[in-house]
């Protein structure tokens, strides 16, 4: 997997292995981060392929969905965990990735889709430089509740522009599947998650990237102290901006990867709950770790699937069965946050620790 | 001229209730500096509870005060329950553990209510211009918001809770309870956002009813200041207006997008609120 | 009010601040030259924070102006003061206590890196020097401090004594030449004190220091020239003696023998 | 017979996380004593005020006060057995007027009418607060804050007086005038205070009694003038 700690830490955490694996282990740490990154997602990406070679065509769009919420969680980890701006509405990224995605498969149906998805990242970035910049010297709650408002408002424009955006109903698009050179090899829905996570991938090798270099040690540093951070020569206000920019492109990707793999764009996909949940998953995963999305996203997806089944396997009343999933995830963020505020990525780490030690 | 009057009228009284609602969002945040977004839920069960009431007795005021009560109950409990632990802690932690009370309790109102939409009662006759049920939201959060005033500005209790609010190691060493007095803002805070939830819900009641509510309430706060509880009020009624003439005029489906855009100018201008004192931050 | 024959790095000319009604500051003026140590005394609440809040830009007085090398400084902000060499600490130390003792001195750093924007975000180019670099630099700041060892805790895990030698190191890791020190002896013990001076006097060789501090005695030992400030003037300034012997200084600082009333 | 100490500590251990703060400390202070606490930065001695007066969790030990337990009582009940601590930069609550911090300190026990009169009492002791009785604390300068924490906690007629450094940061003048009152006080209602300060030789001058914490444990004690006359400990101890 792409090194997802800063640099420092994983390299603290190496444990003592034999005389051979550490000379590996060396010449894996003498490597660029970004070579590094991209070797560790390229084996990611084979990683997914081969799973994805023996699971169901619904499994293969849960871990598709994995994907995606990833990338979305990882930039909000970006924007909360390292910089230290809490935003409420990350939905609304989300949002415009989709849309945007849509709107090009829609009116544009010529061009290919990694020309889509990088425009959706540069539509969804100037979204981002515009709402960072209005936001720049918001701080707190006050942030959040900017965010919020804007989480709620801009699905609304759904409704006031009915013949583009498709109203309540949203918009629907068709994608290729797997091209057809491929097609004894790779299965449809498969090649829906090859690219969700292709896509995943590369945000991610670049918010690692970022993270363990100076930039996310600029951020960290703003999160914690403003003022000293400023003094020692810090752009703050630029800094927050970038945070915002490069959190947004995260958003608008998950979205565009979203609109792919369901092939529909809809308002109540992107309400307010949509936002709160990535947030929650966040907290879920662990703040300030790139992993803790990674463990955020697979709870955001899995505790729906499970929720629902476990309400149908006791055979619930429809009005309690609808409710339980929402019931169980607002139980497990607090319980998480009153018992185990570092999150699932904590736990992990304190569960290695253990077997490290013991082996 | 008649619409512009008749759409600044329904704009207070719609605007008393998102006053209400930040009034309720401003004394927690003035108390334990967290955004309580487990409000709505709070009202929502109040609401629930006045609906059964309601409905048992056949009378619309006993209901209204059980829902008073419920607040007060839920507020203090919620204080006591899940904020006092993370007190002190990341202010994250405060922001996830409202969430994760408003997704329950809203799953809980669909469990034992169902997701289903059931029709409410207006406190008083509800038609025509001004009707007297908008007179009684306006009189009701005015005469709530000077108690409250009066309560902080001119008794003991209202030191107390201001002591606690503002230094709480300060206020124990001159003998304050400093948890029972932040429960205390809790419940109070409570009763006026259940307050707001009865206003705002007819003409029915399910479990995402006060969503859009809260998101007026929460901007109006924000927009007044956080700090200030006469913000609130103010920020209330230019949002509640501000908004009907949006409505009117532009269309409703643009209230929320004007509501973000009112955000937006104001914070430009005042990134702390309008009526929050610039203070000379810590360097 | 030249402190010694050279051009002087810093100086204020006749600043004045006012907050709403109250004036922080009143035609305030000082020097600092390189090789230096100036030192500002003077009781809470007389301006000294504040005055250097407006050399950090983070304040902007109603009148007067900062000059740096002879040219003011314009509408100058924190962050532009890491560039023009210019370093402070805090009196509440303002220490990253999320990241650990290394990359809080790497970010006090971070000027004499050379990567651009793009290269940050994504690795290229000078992106893997600078982190080298950085590091090396840092660490080598912290050998010189004597806490390399503390390099991987995080601050608040460490004593006092050595979050304070963090800081210092955060601020001089950049080399600076001029360094603002705002009570850098608060919370130390009797021999850390003394170290402290010594290390002080050291970095004007390098640098000049404008050190605001309650501790008379260290001030009188290591400054060559003391301003003391008293309701937002300068009530006295010359060198520790004539400092020492100014009636003016006795009365409103250091306490005059005879009782008097409140004048508060 | 002698009579009991007001303040009784007896062998106070406390500890923040794995550090010991506090090792055994015993100390006892009679009824209208002045006595100094002193020592290092990190010696201990804001740690001893704040386990006395319960804002800080100890671990062994006992704090008694008129032969009283406190030592598991809540910080917020203590004002009630005549305790009042002072805590560093006064702990004036900046939002709140000069008065509405003043009648704070008596709320806890009394009227409307009996808090009148001691407003009235603490304005003729702190002249300075009556000017600016409807104005936020946190327009008063550092010597008027210091006198108003002292004047909220005199609101509660209290027994014993922790004062935690009270001259941090104020001219030596004003110190001194603080000083003078808090001596005629004792003379006039029989006040005991227990003074921690940085600066050893100015509090000795004006205390009866001093304890050195070193390292979280007391390590001399004694009068104030054997204290200050013994060289051999002030260097070891005291620094100057």
């Amino acid at each position: 997997m792409v090194s997802l700690e800063h640099s420092e830490a994983a390299a603290a955490g190496t444990p003592r292995r034999g005389r051979g694996s550490r000379a590996l282990a060396d010449r894996w740490r003498a490597l660029p981060v970004l070579a590094r990154n991209l070797l560790a997602a390229a084996a990611a990406l084979l990683g997914i392929f081969l799973l994805t070679s023996v699971t169901s065509p619904i499994t293969d769009l849960h871990i598709a969905s994995v994907g995606y919420y990833m990338l979305a969680v990882a930039g909000l980890q970006l924007l909360i965990g390292f910089s230290g701006q809490i935003s409420l509405g990350h939905g609304a990224f989300m949002f415009i990735g989709a849309y945007t995605m849509a709107l090009l498969v829609l009116h544009q149906p010529m061009l290919p889709l990694w020309l889509n998805m990088a425009a959706t990242v540069v539509v969804s970035c100037v979204a981002g430089v515009l709402v960072g910049a209005a936001t720049a010297r918001l701080h707190g709650p006050y942030l959040a509740g900017a965010t919020l408002a804007l989480a709620v408002g801009l699905p609304s424009l759904t409704v006031r522009f009915p013949e583009l955006l498709g109203g309540n109903n949203g918009l629907s698009i068709t994608t290729r599947g797997a091209p057809p050179a491929l097609s004894g090899l790779i299965t449809n829905s498969q090649w829906h998650a090859v690219v969700v996570w292709l896509t995943t991938l590369i945000g991610l090798v670049i918010l690692a990237t970022i993270s363990s270099g100076r930039m996310g040690r600029r951020m960290r540093a703003i999160r914690d102290d403003e003022a000293a951070a400023a003094l020692a020569g810090i752009p703050v206000g630029r800094t927050k901006v970038i945070a915002f920019v490069i959190s947004a492109g995260c958003g608008g990707l998950a979205g565009a990867s979203h609109t792919y793999l369901l092939g529909t764009a809809t308002p109540s996909s992107f309400a307010l709950t949509l936002s709160l949940s990535l947030l929650a998953a966040l907290v879920l995963g662990g703040l300030g770790s790139l992993w803790g999305a990674l463990w955020g996203a697979i709870a955001l997806v899995y505790f729906e699937l499970w929720g629902t089944e476990l309400a149908h396997s006791l055979d619930l009343s429809t009005n309690v069965a609808n409710n339980v999933p929402i019931v169980l995830f607002g139980v497990l963020l607090i319980l998480i946050v009153l018992i185990w505020p570092q999150g699932l990525h904590g736990m992990v780490r304190r569960l290695g620790a253990l077997v490290r030690r013991r082996g | 001229m008649n619409h512009f009057i008749d759409l600044t009228l329904n704009g207070l009284a719609a605007g008393a209730v998102y006053a209400a609602l930040a009034l309720s969002l401003v004394i927690i945040y003035q108390a334990t500096r967290v955004i309580n977004f487990a409000q709505p839920a709070l009202a929502l069960i109040a609401v629930y509870i006045a609906y059964t009431v309601t409905q048992a007795t056949g009378n619309y005021w006993l209901g209204f005060a059980a829902a008073l009560v419920t607040g007060l109950v839920l507020g203090a409990a919620t204080e006591r329950i899940l904020i006092r632990p993370v007190h002190g802690t990341s202010p994250l932690n405060a922001v996830i553990v409202t969430l994760g009370l408003l997704l329950v309790l809203q799953g809980a109102a669909g469990m034992i209510w169902s997701n289903e939409p059931h029709s409410f009662p207006y406190p008083l006759d509800f038609r025509g211009r001004f009707s007297p049920s908008d007179i009684f939201a306006l009189a009701s959060v005015g005469v709530a918001a000077l108690l409250l005033f009066g309560l902080y500005r001119a008794t003991p209790l209202g030191l107390r809770m201001r002591a606690a609010a503002f230094h709480p190691e300060a206020a124990r060493l001159t003998g304050v309870r400093v948890g029972l007095m932040l429960m205390t803002g809790w419940a109070i805070a409570s009763v006026i956002g259940a307050l707001a939830g009865m206003l705002a819900t007819p003409p029915f009641v399910y479990p995402n009813v006060l969503d859009a509510v809260f998101i007026f309430g929460i901007t109006a706060a924000v927009v007044g200041g956080l700090e200030n509880p006469f913000g609130a009020l103010v920020g209330g009624l230019l949002i509640g207006v501000s908004l009907s003439y949006v409505s009117g005029y532009a269309g409703p489906e643009l209230t929320t997008l004007a509501a973000l855009a009112i955000l937006v100018v104001v914070l430009s201008v005042r990134p702390d609120g309008l009526f929050t004192r610039p203070t000379a931050r810590k360097v | 009010m030249a402190t010694t024959t050279a051009d002087p790095l810093l100086e204020a000319e006749g600043i004045t601040v006012r907050f709403g009604g109250l004036t922080a500051l009143n035609g305030v003026s000082l020097a600092v030259a390189p090789g230096t140590v100036v030192g500002l005394i003077g009781p809470n609440g007389a301006g000294k924070t504040t005055l250097f809040n407006v050399v950090s830009g983070v304040v902007h007085p109603q009148q007067g102006r900062i000059l740096w090398k002879g040219a003011p400084l314009g509408d100058h902000r924190p962050h532009h003061l890491a560039k023009r060499r210019i370093a402070r600490t805090f009196q509440g130390l303002n220490l990253f206590p999320g990241m650990t003792v290394l990359d809080n001195v790497i970010v006090g750093a971070d000027r004499l890196a050379s990567g651009t924007m793009p290269e940050m975000l994504t690795g290229l180019g000078r992106y893997q020097r600078d982190e080298r670099r950085l590091r090396e630099r840092a660490m080598a700041a912290l050998e010189e401090f004597g806490i390399a060892d503390a390099a991987r805790a995080l601050p608040g895990t460490l004593p006092y004594g050595v979050q304070k030698q963090v800081a210092l190191a955060r601020a001089v890791v950049a080399d600076p030449q001029l360094l603002l020190l705002d009570e850098p002896a608060s919370g130390l013990s009797g021999a850390e004190i003394t170290a402290l001076g010594k290390r002080i006097r050291e970095f004007s060789e390098q640098m000049g220091v404008l050190l605001v501090e309650h501790h008379m005695d260290l001030v009188m030992e290591i400054c060559d020239h003391i301003v003391v400030l008293n309701f937002g003037e300068v009530i006295s300034a010359g060198t520790p003696a004539e400092i020492q012997a100014d009636p003016a200084v006795t009365k409103a600082y250091l306490g005059a023998d005879t009782e008097e009333g409140p004048d508060a | 017979m002698p009579e009991r100490p007001i303040l009784q500590i007896e062998s106070l251990s406390t500890s923040y996380g794995a550090v010991r703060a506090l090792d055994s400390v015993s100390m006892s202070v009679p009824r209208g004593g002045i006595c100094a606490v002193l020592g290092a930065n990190g010696a201990g001695k804001t740690t001893l005020l704040r386990s006395i007066s319960g804002l800080k969790r100890v671990d062994s030990g006992r704090v008694l006060v008129n032969g009283q337990d406190l030592t598991r009582t809540p910080a917020e009940r203590h004002v009630r057995h005549g305790l009042v601590h002072v805590p560093e930069g006064g702990g004036v609550i900046v939002e709140l007027t000069v008065e509405e911090n003043l009648h704070l300190g008596a709320l806890w026990r009394s009227g409307r009418r009996e808090r009148a009169v001691l407003l009235q009492q603490m304005f003729d002791l702190f002249p300075p607060l009556l000017k600016r009785r409807s104005q936020p604390a946190g327009t008063l300068s550092g010597g008027e804050r210091q006198m108003l924490a002292i004047g909220r906690a005199l609101m509660a007629r209290p027994q014993v007086l922790l004062l935690d450094e009270p001259s941090l940061g104020l001219a030596p003048l004003i110190t001194r005038q603080i000083m003078q009152t808090l001596h005629d006080l004792r003379a006039a209602t029989g006040l005991t205070v227990v003074l921690v300060e940085q600066n050893a030789r100015s509090a000795l001058s004006i205390t009866d009694h001093g304890f050195v914490l070193s390292q979280g444990a007391v390590a001399v004690h004694g009068t104030s003038d054997r204290l200050l006359s013994d060289d051999r400990m002030r260097h070891a101890y005291l620094g100057f």
